[in-house]
């Protein structure tokens, strides 16, 4: 039973980006206790930017250094071309979020103060703040970056809950709007933990089908193991069913507009963009490398899924009235079209084709995003930021430059041509459309002229119908949120115009696939 | 399995006693019925009515617990690593040390929180 | 004989489950989770005795681990929300629908 | 020297330049040159262009996007030479036209000039395009400035004309999408250069599906029946400048489309799917004349007019022989022109009455006769009138197709005379009889406006009398891509040469 | 032979586990009512009184007395308490209490009818985390004692020795990772096995065995778990949840009488047995002999050590004792301070510093390395400690300064923030609402008469 155990090694190397973001994490937290209130925010940003942009260094300098072949960490952690890939992603648009985090005014003065109440205002008066946000932040992303880099169930269910707990903080911390940001919150939180008890059970019958958690090992038990598959089976759909959650695939995507409205922007932004990745990065190790040998069963199940989620993303975002809910159903129909690229699998340079589609797409569509979400903070009225549609009217007008980037961004995830959004798409069709799943891509096309027609709607009302009397006015960017709006659309041009550099990162992180 | 056979036997027998004793009492002793007696005892003043399912209390107390929670967890770890310690080694020792840091550490954000004191 | 555990593990799953569902108090709800969560850990160890080795019993403290965290972090949520609505019902918490 | 690069970098510069401009006039003028300096380049580079040579000429290739194996892949050859000439001839008129049109909305000036140059652009790329990704990647982009132009300063309905439009282009572009996709991983070449794919698809069935994915997004483009009923919308809501680069050439793309694209890649297709096309197009002559006649709304019986001749042009498209094809494409332009005029100078009307309406309208030939007078001229264009270039390319088309489909083409000569009623009688209720009280006091057209409308006369009269220069650029290419599809003219040909001399 | 190991247990027959159960719990009740009186007896000696000497001898008879005397006396349910958490909520605390014994070794492998067997109910791999989780069971019971009676001091005084009985569990089971460390098991028979005599060594002739108690290598584990083992039991100094004076009686306030409230007090007195059980089992060697007797061979050996097992348990109850006759009781806030901010750094950085010692014995440890951690633990732990002190220092002078001037402030007017004080016009129970209303046929006696 018990075998002998001898002390395992680690490649703390190999680690180092990781490893990194939490020190810098856990130096927050001592920050936060021992720092004076008036120096903690002045310590925290550089110290949380200056660790994202040392983790991103590491990232390269690893890549650079030459991709290793075999797990890391007896086998507990793949830190593999695509895992690296992620990890820059997620470093920029984390660097790029906290950016947009660290513009005050966006958070509670104190959390705990009933909203409304004598306590708040006393809270708001003595200008306290939630400097928090900053190490919280840091633990998600570094849970972010483990996520997709998990090669066994155990260290993917703590990635996932280092990624999520924090998030599920972050959101109630809104400092407009208290009750909407605390229902987020817990609706989050419910939702999150009722989904990673999913993905937990499904671990412990794949457990108890394969004899270990590793990914690897799973795969090579799906040939030899016999007579089990209830479990096989049963295992894997909750697994799926928890990382589907997490990327917000229909039907489980009832959570997202509700947070993504309710959060803090920036952490909107932040949740939008880097979430979305890792979940993706993490559900393709899954799904490509533990259950590799299974596909034939679970491609038809992701079809349909794909399928579901853009259609339902596509079509509940028309109706929508408010402009983060409607981002947030816009994700949800973008998780539908990478979902086509998840099932466009087959020869292994098919499956190359396909992970480098993915990846490039999330690189477009997070920084995107990451640039919505900041226009959005900067538009506002008295109450806050100006949410419902109707406030938007006539918004070309009163500010044209900001806009015409909201509408440039738009047309983006619309995937208009010279768009990055367009090669996106274009990447993840042709893949699929090659692994032999064209009718995917068409109802995926439909979609997308569906989602169109929202984008567009958008785009005529700040154009083409004039202003409100009383109008929201957009405010003077700070200097990080002025930033972080043009490298997004910077960043969105560039790669619209001429992605080579980016698809070839892509296609040579995708090149060895994921290590084994 | 064998080994827990013993203790379900004590257990049995405590329980026994305990529900026995427990049971009998009310008819062990005599009954003399007043009202004074049957109500909640607060130094002779009307007791203060407690709401059904009970009644609320300092948010202090659920912090205690969460604290105490957060370090019985790290006991659970702490068990297991002192038992085969030296099979790990100087591993297993850098590792507890890092562990033990990082609870540390939050442990200092709590404590210079005020979330140790108590009023 | 692994079977019973098992079964009884996929029971508290499948209670914890329904109560997810149907109950409406946030802090119920929560408790359920914890079920989920405690019925997992019941499965790991079953199976870590099936297959005799160790993983399914050491995956069952990072559980608890997990677990705990969420108890302490959930609760605090639930306690804030509590604190402004004076009433943990998922009902209420009813703003963002629409 | 890179000519269409050259082009589209100065019409992009002077995008940039025009929003640069702080002032209006200023940025009005800057424009009118800008223009006309790609007018004159041009010009150069037509004249360089030699008939016979080979088929693409000026050709530049370079990799854009490697790892789809995309290009940067532009070059001419007669069909394309001559519909970026229509092009660039337009612009400049339609910017003279469209002067004071921006002022109406009050939004930037500056804004919708540098949208025309932006478009400009697009267009002549589009038609240079060797590359079908890069196509449609012009194809797509397009729409957005001609989206921004009728939504922000157009009519009354812009908002919703101009969400139809683009949304009819964007759902046949994405299928056209999905059909290059699926055209690239067929061929498995890795490239998307036009030459390397043609003929790499073989399986008929495949072709089939194929077409239909790229035949359905230029249908839409090129309003043919039924996929027409955005254009009366777009057409009538947008400014009278938008409307003609719209009707003129944004759709010649989509017949364009049809003689490079679907011909050439899928000819056996193309084949099996003529009849069927045929027949569309035949209707759309006769349902776009019938249906023009009925209308009261001066613009949108333009739009319906062009709707019968697009079914023209895609008739010729399709006929397959040498004259039909030339004729479609002469027709192309000639249609430009025509219809440029008869938008423009409804354009005016309506600018100095304020109505669309043909009811409002009577007698206006006794105040503003010059005016009346240019608008019957454009107006017998569009009818056809020979001695005017449009009749020389209806003529061939229809004998074009005489030679393979008798039936077609004596239905769609019906179209002829239809048009005649519809033009004609449009003509009567508006210029002739009693002068109506609201037009008293009509000023007729000022200088600006006769520079805008004399070129487009002058066009139409010379090539209805001397079509030559043209047809000798377009029956090369024509022959060419005939011959590539693999049909010959059924003999004997008509001497197409002698027509209008 | 060296004392049972763990192989040595599961094979009793079912008859002999009973008898053994048997035994211990006669041995607990009979150790109950016992220490009772000698708890009382002592406790007045230091106070220069006599204490219980009516019924019997010496008074030995006294608890007994008082235990009839609960049984015969009115057994009280309050109207307003939960009546099922109010039921079971003394059960629940005692029964844990009984459990935890059942891993206490008593002696060695002995003959018993025949069988041989160890003086020790049963042992297991896990057996220290029994005892554990049966003290926390126990907490169950105080809490749902205290939520069950509906009353605000049964309330708050469940809540707080909850706090305080988890508070010093986790200190409580700290102190036990360093034990562990150097048995390297958790099973208490072996935990007593390694604690046989250490190197020995001839002194003019006659062989010395050190001793090789844990007490003595790991004193500061085992000073930190005697104050918590005072702690877990709500024992004076600690015993602030029945403390009469601010709670009267605590969880057990609506317990007012009766055999419910015997089983408050036997889980306690059983919980004090337990907890010096394992203190010796853990750090005083159990049932072994101490050392000049341990010189004669036969002491671990046989029925003997039950006899030295016993003493040693007698000297640890006694210490109870003393303390309880010689500390004050402390204030709540300092209790939970002392709690979690002097016992639990101090007891990780114990952990670390052994662990450290240990590894520089470990054959493959470089040397230096490990000097150089627990260099850093060290200071790093000094520093630390030091930064807190300071800080910790200005905030009390702060607060005492403030609640001088609140003093200051109340003596001029007394009103002021005053105390919430009770209407006096209170109704008198008798006669407000006519007893026959509630029930016809009770007759009501009135209070004190009986």
């Amino acid at each position: 039973m018990n075998g002998t155990i001898q002390a395992p090694t680690i490649e703390y190397a190999l680690l180092a980006p990781m490893l990194v973001v939490f020190g810098a994490a856990i130096v927050g937290v001592l920050v936060e206790a021992f720092a004076p209130r008036y120096l903690r925010s002045a310590i925290h940003l550089p110290l949380t930017l200056l660790s994202l942009a040392g983790a991103f260094a590491l990232t390269v300098w690893q890549a650079l250094k030459g991709v290793p072949t075999k797990p890391a960490a007896m086998g507990a952690v793949a830190v593999d071309g695509p895992a690296l890939f992620i990890w820059g992603t997620i470093l920029v648009l984390a660097f790029v979020s906290v950016m947009l985090i660290n513009d005050e005014g966006h958070f509670v003065a104190a959390a705990a103060a009933v909203p409304g109440s004598a306590e708040e205002e006393q809270a708001l008066y003595s200008g306290a703040a939630h400097t928090e946000i900053y190490p919280l932040v840091l633990f998600a992303v570094g849970g972010m970056l483990l996520f997709p880099a998990s090669n066994d169930l155990l260290v993917a269910f703590v990635a996932l809950e280092v990624m999520s707990l924090p998030l599920y903080l972050l959101c109630g911390l809104a400092r407009r709007r208290r009750l909407l940001s605390q229902e987020a919150a817990v609706k989050y939180f419910l939702l999150g933990a009722f989904s990673s008890a999913f993905f937990l059970y499904g671990t412990a019958l794949l457990y108890g089908y394969a004899g270990s958690i590793d990914l690897a090992r799973i795969n090579a038990a799906l040939g030899t193991v016999g007579g089990q598959d209830t479990l096989l089976y049963l295992g894997a759909g909750m697994l799926g069913v928890g990382l589907l959650f997490k990327i917000g695939a229909a039907p489980f995507q009832a959570w997202k507009p509700d947070v993504y409205q309710g959060s803090p922007t920036p952490i909107t932004a932040l949740m939008a963009s880097g979430t979305l990745v890792a979940a993706f990065g993490a559900l393709l190790r899954v799904f490509w490398v533990g259950l590799g040998g299974l596909d034939w069963d679970w491609s038809p199940v992701l079809w349909g899924v794909a399928i579901l989620t853009m259609v339902v993303g596509a079509v509940l975002a028309i109706t929508q009235t408010d402009i983060k809910r409607m981002l947030a159903y816009s994700s949800i129909a973008h998780g539908g079209f990478l979902l086509v690229g998840v099932v466009a699998t087959g020869t292994a340079a098919q499956n190359t084709s396909a992970l480098s589609g993915i990846l490039f797409y999330l690189v477009a569509y997070g920084v995107t995003t990451v640039g919505a979400f900041a226009v959005v903070t900067m538009v506002r009225d008295a109450g806050g930021e100006a949410w419902h549609l109707s406030r938007w009217a006539g918004l070309g007008k009163r500010s044209p430059l900001l806009a015409a980037v909201f509408a440039f961004f738009l047309l983006a995830f619309a995937g208009i041509p010279l768009t990055s959004g367009f090669f996106g798409k274009y990447a993840v069709f042709q893949a699929a459309v090659s692994g032999g799943a064209t009718p995917l891509v068409i109802v995926g096309v439909v979609a997308s002229a569906v989602a169109a027609f929202f984008y567009v709607r958008i785009i005529v009302l700040m154009f083409f119908s004039d202003p409100a009397a009383d109008g929201p006015s957009v405010v003077l960017p700070s200097r990080g949120t002025a930033a972080v709006v043009g490298f997004a659309a910077l960043a969105t041009v560039v790669l619209g115009v001429y992605p080579e550099p980016v698809l070839h990162l892509a296609h040579s992180a995708a090149q060895s696939l994921f290590v084994r | 399995m064998e080994l827990y056979v013993p203790i379900l036997v004590l257990a049995v027998l405590a329980a026994g006693f305990a529900v026995f004793s427990v049971g009998i009492a009310p008819f062990t002793g005599p009954k003399r019925w007043n009202r004074a007696k049957l109500d909640a005892y607060e130094c002779g003043i009307e007791p203060t009515p407690q709401p059904v399912g009970g009644g609320r209390f300092p948010l202090k107390y659920m912090i205690t617990a969460m604290l105490f929670i957060v370090f019985d967890i790290e006991i659970i770890f702490l068990y297991p690593w002192a038992v085969a310690f030296d099979k790990l080694g100087v591993f297993g020792l850098v590792e507890m040390v890092l562990f033990i840091v990082t609870v540390l550490v939050a442990y200092a954000y709590v404590w210079r929180r005020r979330g140790l004191d108590w009023d | 004989m692994t079977t019973h555990y098992l079964v009884l593990s996929a029971l508290l799953f499948a209670i914890g489950g329904v109560g997810v569902l149907v109950r409406r108090n946030a802090i119920v709800v929560f408790m359920c989770v914890e079920l989920m969560l405690n019925a997992c850990n019941l499965a790991f160890v079953t199976f870590a005795r099936q297959n005799g080795n160790l993983d399914g019993q050491v995956i069952a403290f990072f559980v608890m681990i997990v677990a705990a965290a969420e108890v302490v972090i959930g609760l605090a949520i639930i306690v804030t929300i509590f604190r402004t609505r004076r009433s943990a019902s998922v009902d209420d918490a009813s703003l963002l629908k629409h | 020297m890179p000519w269409l690069s050259t082009l589209m970098g100065v019409s992009v510069l002077g995008a940039l330049g025009v929003t640069l401009v702080r002032n209006d006039k200023l940025a009005k003028q800057f424009t009118l040159v800008v223009s006309l300096i790609v007018l004159a380049l041009t010009v150069g580079m037509a004249v360089q262009f030699s008939p016979n040579g080979d088929k693409f000429q000026f050709v530049e290739t370079y990799d854009w996007i490697p790892s789809f194996g995309v290009h940067y892949g532009v070059a001419v050859d007669g069909i394309a030479l001559v519909l970026i000439l229509l092009s660039v001839i337009l612009v400049p008129i339609v910017v003279l036209a469209s002067w004071h049109d921006a002022e109406a909305g009050k939004r930037s000036v500056r804004t919708y000039f540098s949208l025309i140059l932006v478009l400009e652009a697009m267009m002549i790329g589009v038609f240079a395009a060797t590359d079908v990704f890069l196509f449609y990647v012009f194809f797509e982009a397009m729409l957005i400035p001609m989206y921004f132009m009728i939504g922000s300063y157009g009519g009354a309905q812009r908002s919703y004309a101009a969400v139809k439009f683009l949304l009819y282009s964007l759902f046949g572009g994405l299928l056209m999408l999905v059909a290059v996709i699926a055209l690239y991983s067929i061929a498995g070449k890795g490239t998307f250069m036009f030459s390397d794919l043609v003929g790499t698809v073989q399986d008929v069935t495949t072709q089939k599906w194929l077409f239909l994915g790229f035949f359905v997004a230029f249908a839409i483009k090129a309003p043919l029946w039924p996929f027409h009923t955005w254009l009366p919308d777009a057409a009538a809501q947008a400014p009278a400048g938008a409307a003609v680069l719209l009707v003129g050439v944004l759709d010649k793309v989509g017949t364009y489309g049809m003689l490079r694209f679907c011909l050439e890649l899928f000819p056996d297709a193309a084949k099996f799917f003529t009849p069927l096309v045929i027949a569309l197009s035949v209707v759309g002559i006769v349902y776009g004349a019938i249906v023009a006649i009925g209308q009261t709304d001066m613009k949108r019986l333009i739009a319906y007019t062009s709707v019968s001749h697009f079914g023209f042009i895609a008739l010729g498209v399709f006929a397959m022989t040498t004259d039909a094809g030339a004729g479609a494409t002469l027709y192309m332009v000639n249609h430009g022109f025509s219809t440029g005029a008869l938008f423009l100078i409804a354009g005016f009307l309506i600018h100095r009455r304020g109505s669309q309406f043909i009811a409002d309208y009577g007698g206006v030939q006794k105040v503003a006769p010059v005016l009346a007078g240019t608008f019957l001229v454009a107006g017998l264009s569009s009818l056809s009138l020979p001695g005017l270039s449009t009749f020389v390319s209806e003529f061939m088309v229809l004998t074009g197709t005489y030679q393979r489909y008798m039936v077609p083409a004596i239905i769609a000569a019906t179209g002829v005379i239809l048009a005649a009623i519809y033009i004609l009688w449009m003509y009567q209720r508006t210029m002739n009889g009693p002068t109506a009280e609201s037009v008293k006091g009509l000023r007729d057209l000022n200088a600006r406006e006769k520079f805008v409308v004399a070129p487009l006369i002058a066009l139409l009269l010379i090539f209805g009398f001397y079509p030559k220069p043209l047809l000798d650029v377009i029956h090369p290419a024509v022959k060419d891509t005939l011959s590539s599809v693999g049909v010959s003219d059924p003999a004997p040909a008509v001497p197409v040469a002698k027509e209008g001399q | 032979m060296n004392g049972p190991t763990l192989n040595d247990f599961g094979h009793d027959p079912l008859w002999i586990s009973i008898i053994k159960a048997v035994a211990i719990f006669v041995f607990l009740m009979l150790g109950v009512l016992f220490g009772v009186w000698t708890e009382r007896k002592l406790i007045s000696r230091m106070q220069h009184r006599y204490g219980p000497n009516r019924a019997g001898k010496f008074g030995l008879l006294q608890s007994v007395a008082d235990g009839l005397k609960m049984g015969l006396k009115e057994d009280l349910m309050p109207r307003t308490v939960d009546k099922v958490i109010y039921f079971l909520a003394p059960v629940i605390i005692a029964v844990p209490a009984f459990l935890s014994f059942s891993v206490i070794p008593f002696g060695p492998m002995v003959w018993m009818f025949g069988h041989k067997t160890a003086l020790q109910l049963t042992d297991l791999p896990v057996a220290v985390l029994l005892v554990l989780a049966t003290a926390s069971i126990g907490v169950y019971g105080i809490v749902l004692a205290g939520w069950g009676s509906r009353s605000p001091y049964a309330i708050l005084g469940g809540l707080r020795s909850s706090a305080q009985v988890v508070s010093y569990e986790i200190a409580m089971g700290l102190s036990f990772v360093a034990v562990f460390l150097q048995a390297g098991t958790l099973s208490t028979s072996e935990i007593v096995a390694k604690q046989a005599g250490g190197r020995t060594w001839d002194v003019l002739g006659m062989h010395l065995t050190m001793p090789s108690w844990y007490v003595v290598s790991l004193l500061p584990s085992f000073l930190i778990y005697a104050i918590t083992m005072l702690g877990e039991t709500n024992r004076v100094p600690f015993d602030l949840p029945e403390g009469e004076g601010e709670l009267v009686g605590g969880f057990h306030t609506e317990y007012s009488s009766s055999l419910k409230f015997a089983m408050f007090m036997l889980a306690e007195y059983v919980n004090v047995f337990t907890v010096s059980a394992m203190a010796i089992t853990l750090f005083f060697g159990g049932w072994r002999a101490p050392w000049p007797i341990s010189l004669w061979s036969g002491a671990n050996s046989g029925w003997w050590p039950l006899l030295w097992f016993f003493a040693k348990l007698a000297i640890a109850f006694g210490f109870f004792v003393w303390v309880r006759a010689s500390l004050p009781r402390v204030r709540y806030d300092q209790l939970m301070a002392f709690g979690w901010k002097v016992l639990i750094p101090l007891n990780l950085g114990w952990i670390l510093l052994a662990a450290t010692f240990k590894a520089t014995r470990l054959p493959e440890a470089n040397q230096a390395f490990v000097f150089t951690i627990g260099g850093v633990v060290i200071i790093g732990a000094f520093v630390i400690w030091l930064r807190f002190d300071t800080v910790n220092q200005r905030r009390r002078e702060a607060k005492a300064t403030q609640i001088e001037e609140e003093f200051e402030q109340l003596r001029e007017e007394p009103l002021a923030g005053g105390f919430p004080v009770p209407p006096l016009d209170l109704p008198h129970y008798h006669g407000v609402v006519p007893a026959a209303r509630l029930h016809p046929d009770a007759k009501e006696v009135t209070s004190g008469s009986n």
